[in-house]
């Protein structure tokens, strides 16, 4: 199959827009993730692909061929868009065996072959469940039938795979297993795809391209690197984990935190005239914790704060700082901050380091700020030491 | 979706002695309902060195009728599967300004069935009848003076059989539609099916419960058809074993005896499709749809859906009620359609008729208590069958007992009654308890089986959600399966309410002496008046009933359903 | 009951403490397998004549009616007083047992001398109240000319257009093709087989379909006064020898008002209880007006000498005859 | 509620032993996570504690309230054990609205104060669905509805809650959000809790002690930080993320790789004569990478493989190495590596090194080896130069 073109797509449910004006491109052989909080629409997008909703607006081609026109009332119905699809509920068919259910797409689409040479078979491997074959799904648990779910949806081979959290409920090693059997799968068989996760780890491992949705409309189409590197605006660097949010205001001396610290925003700093406040985003393993008589490497920014919690998480600690109203959070390395942390109690004084290449900036609309020239004048570099 | 947590669970559905002595005198109770008028037929039966059965098997063609009775049931429950089946498709497929027709299927045997009978010999008698005239007006059968269409023949019998069987195999089949759940569907949409395949490979298999508890209720009352072969099957000699208990109660001198033996085979029958449907069913577990994850309908604008119901609607209901309609209005059954003769006259007739209103509010209030009671009655039966897995002996008998009222026809349950309640321990006879008593006991088949099949196709979760909620068994009733199983209880309503008001075999027997109902005025009509009069009778209950049906749907809020 | 009588009988005295204490019983209920519409018009005669005796009749087949009389009978709760019936064996069992019903005591059947033979007073408590009575039907725009007797339907042209009824199980229609063929003789009925009459389940069914036209004539069919009044193209014609069954009447020994059931029974048998009850039927008493026939002149239905084995044998002949 | 005691508890389903022989004891308000591979028993595990199913062994007891005796045939139902339980299919009624739904619990514990003062608001607000109320759930996107579960399975504040994967379907920042208001209810609450999850972070940051189950068994149970540091068996070291597994066998001169390099195992190195194979396990994130001729830091071991493949992972790309056909993962820094890495081709010759600190070790059964007093004869602790 070759690409898919998707313009103008709107859906609605009563009287709120779900989907709304959406553009998309997927080239053949693409595999696309679409990321977005709860709710956003990513699972009626997929619908709308799968032709199991009718947009009231827009247009769908799969290669050449308009599947779904609004205007010119074309619709081509859901079995005949030749795709595969794996929902978020399962929707595994319970009277039929794990078999029966993984084999009913290549017996309707009399693939026969493939039943002869032990398809089902190899697509349940493939998510390990080949000794659950003669089982019903009431008779299976929520991970195993989820496995199941992505078995039938790729058995046949599908020109277009949607993927709808399809490893949502996977413990951490079988998630990395499926994950790695999909990749290679999709290698192999240069099927295009949409796949929907809320896991970061998954999304950048998997997807040519991320498309970060936001109510309804896409935020930002990039590859992983760029939309990592890159976010085009303030909901995607948040969405893409820049958790750590602060407001500065344009001063004489630079850029300055409402504590009175100064932000050295590098090339990222706004030109002059454009804008007096902006938003510095920074992810949390970018923000580095010191005790306040700490040494901090040359050239970077700090932030004069105080502790608000921490929380075990294994090799680190979440840690919560509080820099005059404003939240940061950051890991601490056990083995760098192991000793005092952990008894360390809230409204220690701490500072907090990150390099200004790290920080990436928006204006007030949430835009990004980018690549100005920098004629900025700022002038203090100074390293925190206090 | 499935999950594991839809297995079934004995605890939710209290626990202890409680509930296993609430079940017991349900169970009790039930037996001594049903199983003892049963027991009062049969001992008349086997009376008198088993005169009745000797009676009534002594004669040579027994092995005919027999026959007969099971290949005509067999051909009508096959054409009422089929339509039945196809009805609640394609009304699950409605587009949404059309859903009104969801009616439609159910709308034939809001019509007495002597009603549609004598409709329908008006439009396709052989010679007289409208439809026939008019297709002899085409150029291939311009040649004939008669037919093309006998409707007195055996394959019109079925077929007629088969249409008024199919609002009952509807009736089950789409209150196990309503509970599939979208995304199974959508799913094998996606996996390339066409509507077609989806519906032979999944919604026919997970109706599988709704279709087996239907089949088996259509094939006991195709087995129990009677207005058919009577009327229109005297010609080809077509007997089965309801005309033979007709025949023997109906004539003096009047032989209960060969009757309710007449009557065995069919309890017989129905002891056996009980069981075929425990064989069928195997692991009710495998056909809950309802996961928990909540599913959306889709949109669907199936225009094949629209015309097939109305076609349906055109030829099971619209035909034979036209032609009620205007043998209503005529004075007498006539072969010329001209607009003089049309007149009022026979409804002024009935209305003339004495207690013809008391006969209308018996009907309804006899009808109405006894569907009151049938539904909880019915509902707690078929949380035995589908819960009780700790209740063995008890899910057993109740599953067997509550299956036998359907297996013998009213009319031998009619006379069980009477044997019954005029004895000790318990003297009815004559009161309006009675009725009600009869009434109950002629549904409970009904109230049980339809809330079954939604009973199973619900699951498991939705109860225990609200078993870890805190809610006792009786909350967790009231408050999330009733209202879960609307669809269903209000499908079982609406078919209790038309077959109580059409009731009469039973009616006739039991009622206290001034109390008409509306069968039995028919049946009055029917065996001393004219097929007008009869026409405008089953007109004036057809009215009656389709109000009563249309209330139970306006009360019950089609508006929540469309939530689900 | 209210009246002051033994449990089973009326007042002792003479025929006017009998209706005394019936208006003071103030209703009677009827059981009766008679039409309807008759039955009504009984009612508002009875009511007229007796304006403190309510009257209430319960219309059932024998099938329904006699069972609920046995029943009253043996728990003694009477809700019936009178019963009228037409099922001879029931009647002969009844009139033997005794039990079951009071002596009559009315004039009308007592002294009037119109109720004095076997057939229409059984053991002095049946008494003969009416006759439904069989006629020749023939449709008038198919068969003009209509026919003078039952023979008269062997007509090669009526081929397929004979209306018969099927006598299967019941055995007063068994009794009909018995009197069919001792009367018209046996070869009849084989003239009637070869012309392959179309068979209804009922009398009434052969009565619709000459309106219709679906048949031209039939050779037993019950009258059509009602259907020619409303302009149908049908007219019919008693036989020369007409058939019928008959209705006996009978005071229960269960009523609750023992003397009001007498005071009904008497009316019943009267003039003014006749003319109420016998339009489109043959009546008791001669020169009923709208009655169709003398209960005299026609011959009546007896099956109670056909035993099962002879139903049985019967039925089987005639399937063979009719049925291909 | 005080402590929850379950001895012996087992559940069979036909011949199979779903949960087995399981010891568990919770503290009161003590906050348990259950960790464990799909189908491991862990919702069976649960539907036992809430009195969904019916064990065939062992006991379960609440305070001092026996609930569950399968010997004694004591079972006390579901509705009378004050429990909350958030199902992993979310199990909301679709007959009612969200507001019902959540009211539920409330209405039938007839907490009439708590429908008052706006405890369905409360609830609906902490899993920020306050302006999802007058929906049904099929009007909710699958995230929508697995958090009205949560607010629904907390409401009526009871004493136990048993949590079934309740975040598995949300985002990160929601996850984040609704694992924080869960954490604060239950410290201000104090109900005791079961929580399944796949999510490690979650578990850590949650648990005041997690339990790691395997086939039906609980293989170890105990607080975060010692499960993290002391995984009791190979099989939780490789569960809770120690991916990496490097076959040892000792030689004269100490323990090696197959492919001959040498493995400092520090104070775990194992008793002489007790065993001659070992397992090593390593975390992800405790390997470095290095080019062949990089300097590697000082008493650290090093292995020589190859490279297989690199995936971009945002601040890191996750590697592939072969060391003799073990394959080991690990995440490089894009800043320190970002030069030659994603360049690299499979096949090209890496060299692995971590510090002999972080290797777990376990004998041939899986047992940890603990705590061997260092008597071990390994001398060489070069550094790799090559
Ligand atoms: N009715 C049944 N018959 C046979 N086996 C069953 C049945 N129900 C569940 N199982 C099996 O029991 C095991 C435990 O199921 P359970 O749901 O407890 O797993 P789980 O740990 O919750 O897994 P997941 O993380 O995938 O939800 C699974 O292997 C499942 O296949
Ligand atoms: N039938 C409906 N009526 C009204 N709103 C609806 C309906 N169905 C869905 N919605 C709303 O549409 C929005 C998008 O739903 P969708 O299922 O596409 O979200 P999603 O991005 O898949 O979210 P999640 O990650 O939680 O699954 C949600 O806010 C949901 O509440
Ligand atoms: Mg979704
Ligand atoms: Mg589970």
């Amino acid at each position: 199959m070759s690409r898919i073109r998707v313009t103008n797509l709107t859906k609605r449910f009563g009287s709120s827009t779900i989907v709304d004006d959406l553009e998309l491109t997927i080239e053949e052989g693409e595999f696309v993730v679409l990321l977005g909080p709860s709710g956003c629409g990513k699972t009626t997008t997929l619908r709308c692909l799968a032709g199991l909703e009718t947009p009231e607006g827009g247009t769908i081609s799969f290669a050449d061929k308009v599947v779904h026109d609004a205007e010119r009332r074309v619709s081509v119905p859901t079995h005949k868009r030749n795709i595969g699809m794996i929902f978020q509920s399962y929707a595994l068919w319970p009277h039929m065996t794990v078999r029966d259910n993984i084999a009913y797409p290549l017996k309707v689409r009399r693939q026969k072959d493939a039943l002869r040479t032990g398809a089902v078979e190899k697509a349940a491997g493939m998510v390990d469940c080949e000794q659950l074959l003669d089982r019903y799904p009431s008779q299976l648990s929520g991970g195993q039938q989820q496995r199941v779910a992505v078995a039938r949806g790729l058995v046949s081979e599908p020109d277009l795979v949607l993927f709808d959290e399809p490893l949502s409920n996977l413990d951490a090693r079988l998630r990395d297993q499926v994950r790695t059997q999909i990749h290679q799968l999709h290698q192999r068989l240069g099927f295009s795809a949409v796949f929907v996760t809320h896991d970061q780890s998954e999304a950048f491992a998997l997807g040519d391209r991320l498309a970060i949705m936001k109510s309804g409309r896409l935020e930002q189409v990039d590859t992983p690197q760029q939309v990592f590197d890159e976010p085009s605006s303030d909901y995607v660097a948040q969405f893409i984990g820049m958790a750590n949010r602060l407001d500065l205001t344009r001063h004489q001396d630079g850029w300055k935190a409402s504590n009175g610290d100064v932000v050295h925003l590098g090339d990222r700093t706004p030109e002059r005239g454009s804008t007096d406040t902006v938003v510095a985003r920074l992810r949390r393993d970018d923000l580095r914790l010191h005790r306040p008589d700490d040494r901090v490497a040359p050239g970077t920014t700090v932030l004069h704060g105080t502790l608000v919690t921490t929380e075990f998480g294994g090799r680190h600690h979440d840690v919560l700082v509080d820099v005059d109203g404003q939240k940061l959070t950051l890991q601490a390395d056990t083995r760098e901050h192991g000793g005092w942390l952990p008894k360390a109690e809230g409204g220690h004084p701490v500072v907090v380091s990150f390099r200004s290449s790290d920080v990436r900036v928006f204006d007030a609309e949430g835009r990004a700020v980018r690549g100005a020239s920098v004629v900025t004048p700022i002038r203090a570099t100074g390293s925190a030491t206090s | 979706m499935t999950s594991l947590v839809q297995r079934p669970l004995a605890l939710v559905i209290a626990v202890g002695w409680k509930a296993r002595l609430g079940y017991a005198v349900l169970v009790a109770a039930l037996i001594y309902m049903v199983v003892l008028p049963l027991y009062r037929l049969q001992s008349l039966a086997f009376g008198d060195g088993a005169r009745g059965y000797r009676a009534q098997y002594g004669r040579a063609d027994i092995g005919e009728v027999i026959w007969t009775t099971v290949q005509l049931a067999l051909a009508s429950v096959v054409i009422a599967l089929v339509l039945g089946t196809l009805l609640a498709f394609a009304t699950s497929r409605l587009p949404q300004r059309f859903s009104f027709l969801r009616m439609v299927p159910v709308l034939p045997i809001v019509m007495p069935a002597v009603a549609n009978i004598v409709g329908w010999a008006f439009l396709l008698s052989p010679g007289p009848g409208y439809l026939n005239a008019a297709m002899r007006q085409l150029p291939w059968w311009d040649h004939l003076d008669s037919g093309p269409v006998d409707v007195y023949s055996a394959t019109w019998i079925i077929i007629l059989t088969g249409f008024g069987l199919t609002s009952f195999v509807y009736l089950f089949v789409s209150a196990g539609m309503a509970a599939i759940s979208a995304e199974h569907l959508e799913a094998a949409q996606t996996s390339g099916s066409s509507t077609i395949g989806v519906f032979f490979r999944v919604v026919l298999p997970l109706l599988r419960p709704s279709l087996i508890y239907g089949a088996g209720v259509a094939l006991l009352l195709g087995l129990g058809q009677f207005t058919g072969p009577l009327l229109l099957g005297a010609n080809t000699g077509v007997k089965v074993l309801t005309t033979e208990m007709y025949r023997r109660v109906s004539e003096s001198p009047a032989d209960f005896a060969a009757a309710a033996a007449a009557g065995s085979p069919l309890v017989v029958l129905g002891l056996l499709v009980v069981l075929a449907q425990k064989l069928l069913l195997g692991d009710q577990t495998r056909f809950v749809t309802h996961g928990g994850k909540a599913f959306k309908s889709t949109p669907t604008r199936s225009w094949w859906a629209v015309t097939f119901v109305v076609a349906y609607g055109v030829v099971a209901l619209l035909l034979p009620l036209v032609g009620l309609v205007l043998v209503s209005l005529m004075p007498y059954w006539s072969a010329s359609l001209s607009l003089d003769l049309f007149s009022l006259d026979n409804f002024r007739t009935l209305f003339a008729t004495p207690d013809i209103i008391d006969a209308v509010v018996t009907s309804i209030v006899a009808a109405s208590v006894a569907v009151v009671f049938c539904v909880p009655i019915g509902f707690a039966i078929a949380n035995l069958l589908v819960r009780g897995r700790r209740y063995r002996v008890l899910r057993i008998v109740a599953d067997l007992v509550s299956a036998l009222p359907l297996g013998i026809p009213a009319v031998i349950f009619g006379v069980g009654f009477l044997l019954t309640y005029t004895q000790p321990p318990i003297i009815l006879y004559g009161t309006r308890t009675v009725i009600i008593l009869v009434y109950i006991v002629l549904m409970i088949p009904f109230a049980t089986r339809l809330q079954m099949t939604a009973m199973l196709a619900l699951g498991e979760t939705y109860i225990e959600a609200s078993a870890t909620s805190g809610a006792n068994p009786l909350t967790t009733n009231v408050r999330i399966v009733f209202p879960l199983m609307r669809p269903a209880i209000l499908s079982a309503v609406a078919l209790m309410f038309i077959l109580l008001t059409h009731e009469f075999a039973a009616s006739l027997l039991v009622r206290s002496p001034t109390t008409q109902v509306m069968g039995t005025r028919l049946f009055d009509l029917w065996s001393n008046g004219s097929y007008p009069l009869v026409a405008a009778m089953a007109l004036l209950m057809t009215v009656v009933t389709g109000v009563g049906v249309a209330v139970a749907m306006v009360v019950g809020g089609r508006n929540v359903l469309d939530n689900l | 009951g209210s009246s002051g009588g033994t449990p089973s009988g009326a007042v002792d005295g003479g025929w006017d403490d009998v209706v005394a204490a019936a208006e003071k019983e103030g209703s009677v209920m009827l059981y009766s397998s008679h039409n309807p519409v008759n039955l009504e018009s009984l009612k508002k005669a009875f009511e007229a004549e007796y304006p403190d005796i309510t009257m209430e009749y319960v219309r059932g087949t024998d099938a329904e009616l006699n069972p609920k009389v046995e029943v009253e009978n043996q728990t003694g709760r009477g809700t019936a007083d009178v019963h009228m019936v037409t099922d001879t064996n029931w009647i002969n069992s009844a009139a033997e047992s005794g039990t079951y019903s009071a002596e009559l005591l009315g004039p009308e059947v007592t002294e009037s001398g119109n109720y004095d033979d076997d057939t229409s007073l059984i053991a002095d408590r049946f008494v003969l109240t009416s006759v439904a009575v069989f006629a020749l039907g023939w449709n008038t725009d198919i068969l003009p000319e209509g026919l003078g007797d039952v023979t008269d339907v062997i007509k090669p042209e009526l081929k397929g257009k004979i209306g018969i009824v099927n006598p299967t199980g019941i055995a007063v229609y068994n009794d009909l093709y018995r009197f069919l063929e001792n009367t018209y003789g046996e070869e009849f009925i084989e003239d009637l087989a070869s012309l392959e009459p179309r068979i209804y389940p009922s009398s009434l069914g052969i009565a619709q379909a000459l309106t219709s036209g679906e048949i031209a004539a039939a050779p037993i069919v019950n009258t059509l006064g009602t259907e020619k009044a409303s302009g149908a193209p049908v007219d019919w014609k008693l036989a020369p020898e007409p058939w019928g069954a008959a209705w006996y009447t009978h005071v229960l020994s269960s009523a609750a008002h023992p003397n009001a059931g007498q005071v009904l029974a008497d009316f019943m048998a009267s003039e003014e209880g006749q003319t109420a009850l016998s339009a489109g039927y043959a009546a008791t008493l001669p020169g009923i007006e709208g009655a169709v026939a003398q209960a005299s002149d026609v011959t009546l239905a007896d099956p109670s000498d056909l035993t099962a084995d002879d139903l049985k044998a019967r039925e089987s002949d005639w399937e063979s005859l009719f049925l291909n």
